[in-house]
């Protein structure tokens, strides 16, 4: 089963000419998951590597039934990728860019609510089932097929945890790399709420940093509806508290926002968080039967 | 991006948001002509990029001319809050009937804007927010509809009526600004009633949106203006997020999250971070080989500490970039340097041949994060 | 039961201090509405005879419980007060006004999707539950309670139709005016799945007219989901083709949109169509137990 | 509210769609001087608000500036189908290497707007669509998000690699004429690719939304050169929905669904409405008597039939502007009145009292029908 991606994942790569997407896209393929089309507008007919490269994402699925995208356009141009993906209808778009404006991803969720599409990301890592397919750039080879889900905001802390766990030779089931913008695609909660539902999964850790209220939000879903042991992660606890101008965000968030609120609210719904990364792997090498 | 207070009111008085008259002054000479300009009675502002000036001494009543010029000399050769100070805002001195506060933002819990109002503004609006929520009315606006006129009624409720036409004509400009020029932030505190029944913006905090100043070319300029020390000018000229701290292991890595790990590590072993430098993703061999000059030319530095998982970022080019930065600066602190990932073996393959003195290759990050302190406080003793 | 409104429908009146909305909103509660406040910016504090005047939907809500929003604004703010009511949260908003640019109730219309609001119209007359509660224009003296479900895209059409079996003893349940601009809230569809589910209704009379395609998809909604009986009325038999100047209207709607198509469509979904007002009401008096 | 083809492609030419040079003529000899500037030919073509002119006989390739006076002439002393033609636009003379059709309307189905294009286009659209759908792509776009470079792509997909682009312009600019210019439609057919490469909008079929003109008002202003017969006229002026058509029981009514239904119900009977006539919700006694003397006004009507349901509309206040229009003009012809609802009885009472020769006052629509029809049967015969 895994979580988001598998073998059944058949992805088009939208930006597959340039440096980035090209690079991404054959690692992609090499790590074994369907890497079935490219576009980029005005190469249609061209392939890269023998990946065929189109128009548009709707001649994409149209010819090779792809139903996951995977986006490596410039900042400018990738909320256009966003929308095409959603109205082709894919159920994955994984949006890989980085520096999107917040305010257009704000318009971009606004669209996405109760469409069918399920965006991850901006400025993310990916999915990877490992095993089975890497959508994204987190590195396959740091990776290997288990148990643990693993879903998180920051990229190469990411790597890193993973990294201690396979090192450990404990596996993941899949591992979600849900970004850190202020406004993104899937979060804590909704990956977690897959993560309980897939039955390939025995254990999710969760890796958070300061700012914003998904930790929080993650904290009371897990008391509710979560019944797997959770491990959790939160980066930034000596981060300088910032050249605050102004009062409206202190306001709205009240006291929580930093680490230590974040691994407290995690903490008081049973989720057991790790100092170190390295901590966290023990912390999940303890939990698993 | 924060703008100082006088970009601030400028973009206000751009969209309609009426503000104090005001001079912008580079010396206490000026501030002195602008007072004079002013009627002989001023407000000098320090212009900072951080809060807590009212309390801080960052904002005098100059009675005199002499006053201003005394204030702003002051404020211009101390500083503020240990920030260098190169203008000050001096503005008329007005006679205030009552204060408010209203903010807008870009709230990321829901991806909509979120309009926040007081009819008690003033400096203790978070002990506000703390003590008596109830008194700050707060509003989201959704971006697919935007602003109408019903949500400034509601916004204005509590105003007494014959300010709120006023006060609403301020929130109609504080939206045109937060979702015309890109910002996640404004605020006012305090919006003023003046005796004379004006309604002003006494303050101007905003925010600007770092990934849209590609479309906000007029505001980007601005940063030009800001005070910079050489660190960090030199980071950002490479396009890499530095902030500077007060320890004493310079850090880089690759990734926010990386980055404050390393950082809480490096505490957790006894030590401190002399900065916070994330070189991004997909770094080349020469933001590398910057990230590494910008960091060895900080003197509060005892160790460098390289940490870096490689993703988009490949370790070979990393280390490619730091020996190139090792052959035009000869550092004087160990560089304990580990990576990982994306083509991590080439990379540690590299520095292994280049064999360079200084550099310590170490394959975990906990151990990287140890041996760094261990390193740092054996220098500081 | 009854759909829509009933008893418990608390209505707040937008655009309570204009003539239209005076006179109607009186009216309403004459007949036994619930009126229980009005919004006109600027006139708070105000009453309109004895109904509270509010600055807002918002206010009116927290001072009164009011659950149903009522519109009768000027057009060009119409679309405001619907949002207005939307951000409230009322469960039903009930537009009187008629003259809407047809590009921001398509603006409205998207806005609404997925939103717990449910609109009437615009440009319509409204819904009463006769004995029960009249939110609109609709003449209550012409209704009668009963067990005849009505939806109509047509005002004036609706109430010949409501008086014809008012007169033979027929009683409504409830009696929809969805409107009939182009792009409106409820449509047939909505109101006979209502009514499908409504115990109160036995028998659903639905008048539609030429134009769009409501009345097609109508049928094909009865086909598959309506058990109840239904009775048919199309307006426009004899309405001049028009003076059409492009083909893109053809092309999309195919030989549909004439009454004669409608007409067919329906019967082939079983449902009874009179050819006049007259005969909707005998059909309907034949048709019930 | 329907333009003439030349108003649409003023409106297109301010979007940046390109249209062929061209000159609006209100005289033969406009015509005949157009085409020597146009260089000795040009295709006259009449302008009216109806489709089929190419198979009308509407336009005309004229050979020489002489050929283009006849043409004119001809269009201009005839008509087009039964229509008064005041103008007549002179073209230049293309070559056409091919045709292609483009439209996009707001579809009611969907509340989205409709793109759709053809590699096939010209006059027998409506054919093509019929025999072979899969030529005519469409593509709904939702106004949330407005047009993007995806959709452009998309609906050019099939078209000849050389003009995707310009034929991308065109579409963009017919989205902003749709989107921007409150269009319910917008129509190119054809849409053509000359020899020398260009794309031009041969055609221009564009509707504009009547709820929408108040925020229009240089389109609406449009209207005044539309031809229009003098009842039309009156009616227009007084607000109500007329058409004009060919029988002889003049029908007034309140709402479009009652007023459709009188004239199904009079045809059953055998007679045929001379008009439609709509007074709207909440008619004023004024428009009442307007209304009635607009129909009396039509030498063609042999009855009139005033069927009111009163809702928004109080049946009192029609009874009112009926007896005020009566006081006006004196009736040749029977007046069949039928009032329900709102103040019916008061309206009906009203009648009574004046109880006048022409009126004959009967008490349901059906009725009302019947008895118009045979009144007219009985006075035509």
């Amino acid at each position: 089963m895994a979580i988001l991606v598998d073998e059944a994942t058949r992805v088009v790569v939208s930006g597959i000419t340039g440096r980035e997407g090209t690079f991404h896209a054959l690692r992609n393929r090499a790590y074994g998951t369907q890497v079935v089309a490219g576009v980029t507008p005005g190469k249609a007919g061209q392939d890269v590597e023998g990946i065929p490269v189109f128009d548009t994402i709707a001649d994409a699925v149209a010819e090779t039934g792809a139903n996951t995208s995977l986006i490596f356009v410039p900042a400018r141009f990738a909320t256009e990728a966003i929308y095409e993906a959603a109205d082709s209808e894919l159920p994955l778009v994984v949006c890989i860019t980085e520096g999107i404006p917040v305010r257009d991803m704000a318009r971009v969720a606004s669209y996405l609510r109760g469409k069918p599409s399920t965006l991850v990301g901006p400025n993310c890592p990916g999915v990877i089932s490992p095993g089975r397919s890497n959508v994204g750039i987190i590195p396959g080879e740091i990776c290997a097929p288990g148990r643990v889900g693993l879903v998180s905001r920051s990229g190469t802390l990411t790597y890193q945890i993973v990294h201690e766990l396979t090192q450990r030779g404990i596996g993941q089931s899949t591992c979600v790399g849900m970004g850190g913008d202020p406004v993104h695609g899937i979060g804590f909660v909704q990956a977690l709420e897959r993560f309980e539902h897939d039955p390939e999964t025995e254990l999710v850790v969760m890796i958070g940093e300061i700012g914003g209220d998904d930790e929080e939000r993650a904290a009371a879903f897990i008391r509710e509806h979560v019944s797997k042991p959770v491990v959790g992660y939160i980066a930034g606890f000596t981060a300088p508290p910032g050249k605050r101008m102004g009062h409206a965000g202190a306001i709205i968030t009240g006291s929580s926002g930093t680490a230590q609120a974040k691994a407290e609210a995690l903490e008081t719904a049973g989720v057991k968080v790790g100092r170190t990364p390295t901590e966290v792997a023990e912390l999940v090498e303890a939990a698993l039967p | 991006m924060d703008l100082f207070e006088h970009q601030g009111k400028d973009l206000f008085a751009r969209h309609g948001i009426p503000i104090p008259r005001g001079i912008v002054c580079e010396s206490p000479e000026a501030a002195r002509a602008a007072t004079e300009i002013l009627g002989g009675t001023s407000v000098v502002k320090v212009q900072v990029q951080v809060g807590g000036r009212g309390k801080g001494g960052g904002v005098v009543l100059a009675g005199s001319p002499e006053e201003a010029e005394e204030a702003a000399a002051r404020m211009l050769a101390e500083g503020f809050k240990g920030l260098r100070v190169t203008r000050v805002l001096v503005e008329e001195h007005l006679s205030i009937a009552r204060e408010f506060y209203a903010a807008m933002l870009l709230d990321r819990s829901t991806g909509t804007d979120l309009a926040m109002v007081a009819v008690e503004g003033g400096v203790d609006i978070e002990e506000l927010a703390r003590t008596r929520p109830e008194t700050i009315r707060r509003l989201h606006i959704d971006p697919e509809i935007g602003l109408h006129p019903y949500h400034l009624r509601r916004l204005t409720g509590s105003f007494p009526p014959e300010v709120r036409d006023l006060v609403e004509n301020v929130l109609a400009g504080l939206y045109e600004v937060l979702t015309g020029e890109d910002a996640t932030l404004v605020e006012v505190n305090p919006l003023v009633l003046l005796s004379d029944g004006r309604v002003l913006a006494l303050d101007a905090k905003v925010t600007i949106d770092d990934n849209a100043l590609w479309r906000r070319r007029e505001i980007e300029m601005l940063k030009s203006s800001f005070p910079i020390d050489p660190v960090e000018f030199r980071a950002r000229e490479a396009g890499l997020q530095y902030v500077k701290l007060d320890g004493e292991v310079g850090i880089i890595g690759n990734g926010a999250g990386l980055v404050m790990s390393t950082l809480d590590l490096v505490q957790q072993a006894g030590a401190a971070a002399a900065n916070f430098l994330d070189i991004g993703g997909g770094a080349s061999a020469e933001s590398m080989a910057t990230s590494l000059e910008v960091i060895l030319s900080d003197p509060s530095v005892k160790v460098v500490l390289v940490n870096i998982f490689g993703g988009i970022t490949r370790c070979d080019v990393v280390a490619e970039g730091m020996l190139a930065a090792l052959e035009r600066v000869t550092p004087q602190v160990p560089i304990v340097v580990r990576l990982d990932g994306t083509n991590a073996e080439e990379g540690r393959r590299i520095l292994e041949r280049a064999n360079h003195p200084r550099i310590v290759s170490v394959p975990t990050m906990l151990e990287a994060a140890q041996r760094a302190a261990e390193l740092a406080r054996g220098r500081a003793a």
